[in-house]
C-alpha cells in the first residue's frame, strides 16, 4: 500500500512535486515546526544548506555520466538509415563533428537548416538530414521515462558534457538570434490559459518561491543562468536523464498550456531568451535534478 | 466550458482594446503570438483554446500588466460583477475541508485527470496555516488573516471574492480565478474563505 | 512473496548459469564467491532480523564508526551515504534504513589493504534511522542517524 | 547486454580511491507501472573489486539501494597503473566486469 503510493509519487515529476500534494514531506516540516516557530523561510534556508552540503559530492559522481558515455558511442557509431555517423557529419555551428564548447554557444542560427536552433533541435536535425531518420519517429517518444531513453537524450547529454566549465556564449549579435531572443522574450510574458499564468508569473521577478522551491528570475543573468545550469539533467525522482526541452515542456505543463512541438520553434525561441540571458555565466555539464 | 467564459469576457473587453494604442503590441508579440498558436499541441485536457487570451490576458499582456486606470477600473468591476455567491448567502464553510482544498495542487496540466477535483494551490504562493511551513512565498502571507480583519459579512464578502475572481481587485493580479474559471464551486470557496476566517480556522489561533 | 521466484533464481543463477560462467571463463573465482548472496539478511522486513541475518544480533554503539549521512533528504530517491569505521581490523561494514521494507541495503568486506572506508546512495521511503554496521575482532558495533525524508525514494 | 559501467581509481598520497558508477534499474520489486502492474524486481546482488590481481572488496546489495548505483571505496598498497577490476551480477544473472588503471 505504502509502496505503491509512493510509486505514483515517483511519477509526479519536475517542480510538479511543489504543486501537487507532496503526503511525504510531512514529518520533515512536522519536525521543522516542532525545533523552530519561526517563520518557514529560516527552516528552508537550512534546508537547503544541507542540500548544498551534499550538492558537491552528488555532482562528483553523476550517473549522468553514464548517459553521456552512451552518447559518445552513438555520436560516433555509424548509424541510420544513411549509416553515417554524426561526428562525420553533423556541424553544431563549430564545424562538421567539432563539439567542444559547441552546446554553450547554442542556441545560434544554421543557414542549411535557415532556422535558430538549440541543441537539442540541432542534433535531431542531424539525425533526419544526415543519417536519415524520421523526424516523426524521433518525436514520438523524445524524452526519457524511467523504463527508456532515447538516443537523442543520450547524444544531448555527450554533446553537453563537452562544454563542460566554458562561458555561456549566445550569439546574441547575429540578428537572426537576436529576433529569436525577443520572440521568446514575448513568449514568456504571455498570459494566457485558464490560469491566466505566463513563464513570467513565477519567474520573472527576484526571491519569490512555489512551497520551498525557489523561483529563479529569468530575466537576470544568475536567474537565467540557474534555468539553465544541471541541464541535461539527472533527475533523482525516477533516475531518468532529461534535456532542457523536457524542462520547458513541464513549465507549460504546470502554466496548465497545451504542449509544446519537440525541437520546434518556440521551445527554440524560449531558450534563446533564457539562456541568452545566462551569456558569460560559466556551464558545469551535465547535472543532477531533484 | 472555459473557453465559454473566455469568450463571454473577451466580448466586453473588444471595446476597450481598440482604446489601447497601437503601438502596445509590438511586432514581436504579434509574431510570438503566431508561433505560439503554430508551436503547441493539445494533450490530455489541454486543448489549444487554452492559448487564445481572453480580453482580461490580451490587455494585461499588452500593456506589460500595467492596464491605463480607466480601463483597469471598467474592466475590474466587470470581473467583480461576475461573482457567483451561493443560494443560502452563507460565505463561511467548514475550515477543515478549506485547509485540504488549500493544500492541493492539482488540476488542469495535461497529466491531471479531468475527472478528479481540482485543488486551490493556496499554499503553492501564500503562507497560510502555521503547522505547513513548505508554503510559496508569490502571494502575500495570509496567516492571522481573520485576527487582524474580524469576521464580517463585509469580510466575508471581500475574502469570497477575491478567490472566486481576484482580478476583480486587481486587473492583473497574479492570482487565478478560481470560481470564474471553474476551477472551485460556491461550496469550495466558502471552505476557504472559512479556513482564511473561522476565528476556530487555526489561521487565527 | 513469491517464493517460487527467488528458488528459480537462486537455482538458476547459483549453479546453472555460473557454472556455466565458470567452465567458459568468463568469471574468475572471485566473482563467484560474490554470488553468495545473503538472502535471509536482506529480505529481511525488519532491522532485527536483518542484523540476525548478518551474525551482528545486538551490536554495541561506538562512536569510532563514523556515519555521515544528511539531516535532511534532498530525495529519498538518492540518499549519499558514507560510512568510515575506526575501529581497528573492521572487517566488515553494513549499511540499513530501519524503516525500509527491506532494512539492509549493502555489506561490504574488506580484504587486501581496503580501508573501512565506503560511500553509497540508499532509496528511503520516509523519514527513518540509518544504521551502520562494523564487524572488528569478531564484534559488532554500530551507529545511527536519522534522516528527514521530504520526498520519498521510490519503493525502496 | 548491460551498459559499462564508469570507474575512477586515483592515487591520492598512500591511498586510492575508487568511485564506481553502475547503470542498474535498481527495481524493488514492490512499484507499479503506469496500468498498476507491478515491476518484478531487478536489482545487482552482489559486486567485487579486485585490485592488482586481489580481491579488495566483497559486497552484497539489496533493493535498497539507488537506481545507477554509486559507489566509493579506498584503500592502501596500490599503485598507478595497477588494474582494478569492477564485476557485478544481479538476480537475473546479468552481469558486467570493467576495469581501470589507478591513475
Amino acid at each position: 500500500m505504502k509502496q505503491s503510493l509512493i510509486g505514483a509519487l515517483c511519477v509526479i515529476v519536475g517542480v510538479g512535486s511543489a504543486f501537487a500534494q507532496t503526503p511525504a514531506k510531512k514529518p520533515a516540516t512536522k519536525a521543522a515546526v516542532k525545533a523552530t516557530p519561526a517563520p518557514a523561510a529560516e527552516v528552508k534556508d537550512a534546508a537547503t544548506l544541507e542540500f548544498e552540503k551534499f550538492r558537491a559530492e552528488m555532482e562528483d559522481s553523476n550517473p549522468a555520466e553514464l548517459f553521456e558515455a552512451k552518447g559518445e558511442e552513438q555520436w560516433k557509431a555509424k548509424r541510420g538509415p544513411k549509416n553515417v555517423s554524426l561526428a562525420e557529419t553533423c556541424d553544431l555551428g563549430q564545424g562538421i563533428g567539432k563539439i567542444e564548447g559547441a552546446y554553450v554557444k547554442m542556441p545560434r542560427y544554421f543557414s542549411d537548416a535557415d532556422a535558430v536552433m538549440d541543441a537539442e533541435r540541432r542534433i535531431v536535425w542531424c539525425m533526419v538530414e544526415k543519417q536519415g531518420y524520421k523526424f516523426d519517429d524521433i518525436a514520438k517518444q523524445p524524452f526519457a521515462n524511467e523504463t527508456f531513453t532515447p538516443d537523442i537524450t543520450n547524444l544531448v547529454t555527450y554533446v553537453a558534457g563537452q562544454s563542460r566549465k566554458m562561458k555561456i556564449d549566445v550569439p546574441l549579435k547575429d540578428p537572426k538570434v537576436r529576433e529569436a531572443y525577443e520572440m521568446g522574450k514575448a513568449i514568456a510574458a504571455y498570459r494566457a490559459g485558464p490560469y491566466d499564468f505566463s513563464c513570467n508569473t513565477c519567474h520573472g521577478v527576484d526571491g519569490k518561491r512555489i512551497r520551498m522551491q525557489n523561483l529563479p528570475n529569468l530575466s537576470t543573468p544568475q536567474g537565467a543562468m540557474s534555468g539553465v545550469q544541471g541541464w541535461p539533467g539527472y533527475r533523482m525522482t525516477g533516475g531518468v536523464m532529461l534535456t532542457h526541452q523536457w524542462r520547458m515542456g513541464d513549465c507549460f505543463r504546470q502554466q496548465r498550456f497545451p504542449q509544446p512541438k519537440y525541437a520546434s520553434d518556440a521551445v527554440a525561441y524560449l531558450l534563446t531568451y533564457m539562456i541568452g540571458n545566462a551569456n558569460g555565466q560559466v556551464y558545469k555539464g551535465p547535472g543532477i535534478k531533484r | 466550458m472555459t473557453t465559454k467564459i473566455f469568450k463571454a469576457a473577451a466580448m466586453g473587453s473588444l471595446m476597450l482594446m481598440a482604446a489601447l494604442p497601437a503601438a502596445a503590441d509590438t511586432t514581436h508579440r504579434a509574431k510570438a503570438i503566431a508561433v505560439i498558436k503554430k508551436d503547441f499541441q493539445p494533450r490530455g485536457q489541454a486543448g489549444l483554446d487554452r492559448l487564445a487570451e481572453d480580453g482580461l490576458q490580451a490587455i494585461c499582456n499588452r500593456t506589460g500588466n500595467n492596464p491605463p486606470a480607466a480601463i483597469a477600473n471598467q474592466m475590474q468591476a466587470d470581473q467583480l460583477a461576475g461573482v457567483k455567491f451561493p443560494a443560502d448567502g452563507k460565505l463561511l464553510g467548514d475550515w477543515k475541508e478549506g485547509e485540504k482544498i488549500a493544500q492541493s495542487g492539482r488540476g488542469f496540466t495535461w497529466t491531471d485527470n479531468p475527472g478528479l477535483p481540482v485543488g486551490g494551490n493556496c499554499y503553492n504562493c501564500h503562507q497560510i496555516a502555521p503547522k505547513e511551513t513548505s508554503f510559496g512565498t508569490v502571494g502575500p502571507s495570509l496567516y492571522q488573516f481573520g485576527k487582524l480583519r474580524g469576521n464580517n459579512p463585509d469580510i466575508q464578502k471581500y475574502a469570497y471574492s477575491k478567490i472566486w475572481n481576484a482580478k476583480g481587485f486587481n486587473l492583473c493580479s497574479e492570482m487565478p480565478r478560481f470560481g470564474h474559471v471553474g476551477a472551485l464551486n460556491e461550496q469550495q470557496v466558502r471552505h476557504l474563505v472559512a479556513l482564511l476566517l473561522d476565528p476556530e480556522s487555526p489561521v487565527n489561533k | 512473496m513469491n517464493t517460487t521466484r527467488r528458488t528459480v533464481l537462486k537455482s538458476a543463477t547459483a549453479s546453472g548459469v555460473l557454472a556455466g560462467l565458470i567452465a567458459a571463463g568468463a568469471l574468475r573465482p572471485t566473482q563467484v564467491l560474490a554470488a553468495d548472496w545473503n538472502k535471509a539478511a536482506f529480505e529481511a522486513h525488519d532491522t532485527a532480523g536483518a542484523l540476525k541475518g548478518i551474525g551482528a544480533g545486538t551490536p554495541a554503539e561506538s562512536k569510532d564508526l563514523i556515519l555521515k549521512v544528511p539531516d535532511i533528504a534532498e530525495n529519498g530517491a538518492v540518499v549519499p551515504v558514507d560510512v568510515v569505521s575506526n575501529i581497528p581490523n573492521t572487517s566488515s561494514i553494513s549499511i540499513l534504513v530501519d524503516k525500509n521494507p527491506s532494512p539492509l541495503c549493502a555489506h561490504f568486506d574488506f580484504a587486501n589493504g581496503a580501508l573501512a572506508d565506503v560511500s553509497a546512495r540508499l532509496k528511503m521511503g520516509q523519514t527513518s534511522l540509518v544504521k551502520a554496521v562494523a564487524k572488528a575482532d569478531g564484534k559488532f558495533y554500530t551507529a545511527q542517524k536519522e534522516v528527514k525524508v521530504t520526498v520519498g525514494g521510490c519503493g525502496g | 547486454m548491460a551498459d559499462p559501467m564508469k570507474i575512477r581509481a586515483q592515487l591520492k598520497g598512500d591511498v586510492t580511491e575508487v568511485r564506481i558508477l553502475m547503470g542498474h534499474a535498481m527495481e524493488t520489486g514492490q512499484r507499479k507501472d503506469a496500468a498498476g502492474k507491478t515491476i518484478p524486481p531487478h536489482f545487482i546482488q552482489s559486486m567485487t573489486v579486485d585490485v592488482g590481481g586481489k580481491k579488495v572488496i566483497d559486497g552484497q546489495i539489496g533493493t535498497s539501494v539507488s537506481r545507477n548505483p554509486v559507489f566509493g571505496f579506498k584503500m592502501k598498497g596500490a599503485k598507478v597503473g595497477d588494474k582494478v577490476v569492477v564485476s557485478w551480477i544481479d538476480n537475473k544473472g546479468d552481469k558486467r566486469t570493467d576495469e581501470v588503471a589507478v591513475a
